[in-house]
């Protein structure tokens, strides 16, 4: 895209980071009240609300229900007024819908499943302001959202998108760097295992370079672990203190 | 709604307890549990309110767009609700099981919001009978714990109040009307809500009615008086919901505790947004992370 | 007769004490009786104490509750229960059919555990049962577990209606073929009885 | 609004028909003499005609017709419930509120809009008190008000025609409930108003501007609903449903002479 420089000469993007920063990571778990779980975190100006009920009965027709383990889902949707341009409807559209899928697929990899058979596990994830990486901080909510509903996982799930601009790799994209019609890599992993569990990756890129990428988002991954590790233990500590455990 | 399970045992001891003016949780009849209200909470919207009431909580972002003006008020803008049941809130609400709630809501705010004096809409025309301002107002609930009228429309004040729109200025120009938008973003129009409505539900609990009903309350309670209160007193929309009754005579002490209630509620929140407006530049953080 | 009076929903008929009772189509409501129905005035006097009531020309509302005598049509059979539509309450029909249920263990009184529910209803049938409960959103619960609770009208595979030669099987008169039913003994007088 | 996607659109460009009629000057409400438009009396309800049993396949209907605002109701019921719900002890109402599409001064959609579902709402929290839902566990009355002409009350006149319906499908009723609105204007009250009396806010005018629906229960003197809309002051509102109150008082006869015909002649035709 002409006009806008992504990355200076002086390896500087636009917002000021450096190509390998992340945007600056605020979460807290514990939100609500009535939910099992629930987190909120910001990525930059991406704000993500996340909620988890379950594991409970299986909701609506029985026949949705699997015998050797839980049923995951999942509802993504965003607020009307989180883009630029006003949205008519929160959720119902393909966008959504594949959105849904993706952070099904990406949890049903992660979560214990087999320990509650025939049973679910809502996640509701709502977007109230977007600014790229969505799917990512998505994911990165609903980790904490599930952590704080005491869901076994089998590690925490950082997802972290990357590109690649004046040949080098640049970690957790905004909007603008997202529309500017360059390669889009998001992975999703389970950093301690060095597991891939989501991988989706549009626009053109030589195949040379997506090991750098790859490596690059891998990285972000492990950077966000970081952070969310820190809250949760921070969290855990809080309400252990709270309901004198210690 | 969400419900909530209660035993006969539990529902006479909520019943005497309004009638002697004392509530489960400690309140008067005519007492608002703690209400906190943030502003400017999204940077997409052209304004946002974000309030919690105890345990409910609901967030609304105004988008203000430049549209055509609907020929039967070509000299007025428009205002235009949306409400959004959020599954985070509980999980009945998934898909489209919140539907008929939200449209409870927004049709109620939408003629909450149906008279002249409530909002100056000829404010909002640009050029007559072409192009005007349209408020789309955005309601997404994100908590429910009771009273979702009251604290939608006093998020939805709140966001109106926040709400700048940009100025701009017109030119007309052999026939042509040009629109140019001002450079200096801080040169905006702001809505005057100052006779903006607040709901106030009036819950019937036995012979006695309560302000700002809990679930448990809510659960009690067969029949609710709605009513939508201006800073001068009057009402500008008013329903009645549930599947109770009431007495003619009950009705007329409801609607002396509704315009008691109504107005000091209305007062107390046009202080709040004042104070924090003027405290706008001190305050850094927002939304969860205070 | 002379000419009844007419009353409609609210309005209050009499009031209430030790020898005055609300019956149909009325409720009491602060020591007084009101009509919730539309229709005439009855009083039936007692031995000692007289029953008000308001009774309508035409058919008033009318849905299964417990125990009372139903007649099905069985829509569906598998092994643990058959599903039926309930087309008539008592002796009266029904304008739009309920949901019935017959579970396997349902279906008689002695050896519930043996039942065949192939060798007991079969779609088409038309059968008598109680009603044992509400049941779930979906159906009625009900039962034939009585002598003369069961099917009594059913077809054969060649479309005749048979005739019932014992209390578990039904002969077809075209092919003098035997077919597996729950029959009932049918007693006009029982279920008569049962009616009021 | 919802519309109905699959009809086809004009093109893109093309402006409603609508836009080019004449934005009519609002009129004054009532002339010097204090007589209204149609030469009513401030307090004068428009004549009412009431008949049941006009609906030969429902259990029960009835018509009801002010002047210009006819509305006919029919009753289904009590029926099984189709729709996969909860299981509940008490019998549950179903109220569909529609206008026909010719029935106001511009057309209406075939889908239900927002005020219908609203209505449809109010509706059935207007008659679910009255009805004793004990006596139908878990099955429901449907309850569908077509509003054939629209020249205002049409909510109130819904809710005595749908009231009468429902006596007339013999579903049991602690009361009839009936219905009445009026328009405010300054300290005047102008009984059921007409189309072109409802409040709009179209209408710049001083306080007390707007429009109150009541729905009354005669005989228990409760009452089951109540709407507003427009700025009205608290001691007007208490004026106004008051008055709504007591013309409510004043149908009863009216319905309970048109039920005692139909009952008479059912009787008649019986024997």
């Amino acid at each position: 895209m002409a006009g806008i420089e992504l990355l200076s000469d002086q390896g500087f993007r636009v917002d000021g980071r450096k190509a390998n920063e992340l945007r600056r990571i605020q979460c807290r778990l514990g939100v609500f009240t009535q939910a099992d779980g629930s987190a909120y975190i910001e990525q930059g100006n991406t704000k993500i609300l996340a909620a988890v009920y379950g594991p409970h009965e299986i909701r609506g027709s029985r026949s949705k229900a699997l015998h050797d383990k839980v049923l995951v889902n999942c509802q993504y949707s965003m607020a009307t007024f989180s883009t630029g341009e006003r949205k008519r409807r929160p959720r119902g559209d393909r966008k959504s819908k594949e959105m849904t899928m993706h952070l099904q697929q990406t949890f049903d990899a992660a979560i214990l499943t087999s320990l509650y058979p025939r049973s679910q596990i809502d996640i509701f994830v709502e977007v109230l302001q977007s600014d790229g990486g969505n799917y990512c901080a998505s994911v990165n909510a609903a980790t904490l959202a599930l952590i704080d509903a005491g869901i076994p996982l089998k590690d925490y799930v950082c997802a972290c998108s990357a590109s690649f601009v004046n040949d080098k790799p640049i970690m957790d994209i905004s909007y603008l760097e997202e529309s500017s019609g360059g390669a889009e890599l998001i992975v999703a992993t389970l950093p301690k295992s060095e597991q891939i569990v989501f991988l989706e990756m549009n626009s053109r890129l030589h195949e040379d370079n997506l090991s750098h990428v790859l490596d690059m988002a891998v990285k972000g991954c492990k950077d966000i672990h970081d952070v969310l590790d820190q809250a949760v233990r921070e969290h855990v500590g809080e309400v252990a203190a709270i309901s004198g455990l210690e | 709604m969400v419900d909530v399970q209660l035993s006969d045992a539990e529902k006479t001891y909520i019943i005497h307890g309004a009638q002697d003016n004392l509530r489960e949780d400690g309140r008067g009849c005519e007492d608002y549990r703690h209400l906190e209200i943030e502003t400017s909470v999204v940077s997409t919207t052209s304004g946002s309110a974000k309030i919690r009431l105890a345990n409910t909580e609901i967030l609304v972002g105004v988008k203000v767009e430049l549209g055509e003006t609907s020929p039967e008020n070509p000299d007025k803008g428009r205002i235009e609700f949306f409400v959004d049941c959020s599954a985070n809130a509980t999980p009945e609400f998934e898909g489209r099981g919140g539907e008929d709630l939200a449209n409870e809501i927004s049709n109620m705010l939408a003629r909450a919001y149906d008279c002249p004096s409530c909002l100056d809409m000829r404010k909002l025309c640009v050029v007559e009978g072409k192009k005007c301002w349209i408020v789309y107002v955005d309601v997404l609930l994100l908590e429910c714990g009771g009273s979702l009228f009251d604290a939608s429309s006093i998020a939805v004040k709140a966001a109106l109040y926040n709400t700048s729109i940009p100025r701009l200025t017109v030119t007309h120009d052999e026939g042509h009307t040009e629109l140019e938008l001002s450079d200096d973003p801080y040169d905006v129009q702001r809505l005057d809500v100052y006779n903006s409505p607040c709901i106030v539900t009036l819950s019937k609990i036995g012979h006695s009615h309560v302000v700002d009903a809990s679930q448990k309350e809510e659960a009690c309670c067969l029949a609710r008086l709605m009513l939508a209160v201006t800073d001068k007193g009057c009402v500008t929309a008013m329903k009645k919901e549930g599947s109770g009754s009431f007495d003619v005579s009950s009705i007329e002490d409801m609607l002396e505790t509704g315009k008691k209630v109504g107005q000091s509620l209305n007062k107390s929140l046009m202080e709040v947004l004042v104070s924090e407006d003027r405290n706008m530049k001190k305050k850094y953080m927002t939304g969860y992370l205070r | 007769m002379a000419a009844p009076s007419v009353c409609v929903p609210g309005q209050r008929l009499c009031g209430k004490d030790s020898n005055v009772q609300p019956g149909r189509g009325t409720y009491e409501r602060n020591g007084f009786i009101y009509a919730s129905l539309t229709g005439c005035l009855m009083t039936e006097k007692g031995e000692d104490m007289t029953l008000v009531e308001v009774v309508r020309s035409t058919e008033t509302t009318l849905v299964p509750s417990v125990d009372c005598l139903v007649t099905a049509r069985v829509t569906n059979v598998n092994p643990r229960f058959c599903k039926c539509n309930i087309i008539k309450v008592g002796s009266k029909p029904l304008t739009d059919s309920f949901r019935g249920m017959i579970r396997k263990e349902d279906v008689r009184s002695t050896e519930k555990d043996k039942v065949e529910m192939y060798k007991c209803f079969r779609p088409g049938d038309i059968v008598i049962a109680r009603v044992i409960s509400l049941g779930d959103a979906q159906s009625y619960l009900l039962t034939t577990a009585e002598n003369e609770l069961g099917v009594v009208l059913a077809t054969s595979e060649e479309g005749v209606t048979m005739v019932p030669v014992s209390w578990c099987k039904m002969r077809c008169p075209k092919t003098l073929n035997d077919e597996f039913r729950k029959v009932a003994k049918v007693q006009p007088s029982f279920i008569e009885q049962c009616d009021t | 609004m919802p519309t109905d996607t699959r009809r086809i659109t004009g093109p893109e460009s093309s402006v409603s028909p609508y836009s080019f009629c004449k934005i009519q000057e609002p009129q004054p409400l009532f002339n010097s003499q204090d007589l209204r438009k149609d030469g009513r009396k401030c307090d004068q309800v428009r004549p009412i005609f009431l008949k049941t049993g006009v609906v030969s396949k429902a259990q029960g209907s009835a018509y009801l017709e002010q002047d210009g605002t006819k509305v006919i109701c029919a009753v289904y019921g009590p029926r099984a419930v189709i729709k996969k719900e909860e299981f509940s002890m008490k019998g549950q109402l179903r109220c569909d509120f529609k206008y026909t599409t010719f029935s106001c001064k511009y057309r209406r959609q075939y889908q239900q809009d927002n005020e219908e579902k609203d209505y449809s709402v109010q509706l059935l929290e207007a008659l679910e008190p009255a009805v004793l839902l004990h006596k139908f566990p878990k099955a429901q009355v449907n309850i569908y008000v077509t509003v054939l002409q629209n020249d205002g009350s049409a909510l109130a006149a819904s809710i005595t025609c749908s009231s009468v319906a429902l006596c007339d499908a013999g579903i049991e009723m602690y009361d009839l409930v009936t219905g009445c609105s009026t328009r405010l204007a300054g300290d005047r009250l102008l009984l059921d108003p007409c189309k072109h009396e409802e409040y709009s806010s179209k209408e710049h005018s001083e306080v007390n501007n707007g429009s109150v629906t009541v729905g009354l229960m005669p005989s228990l003197n409760q009452i089951s609903a109540v709407t507003s809309s427009g700025e009205i002051q608290f001691e007007h509102l208490k004026k106004a449903i008051n008055k709504c109150s007591e013309i409510c008082v004043q149908l009863y006869p009216v319905c309970q002479q048109s039920l005692s015909k139909s009952v008479k002649e059912n009787i008649k035709e019986n024997t």
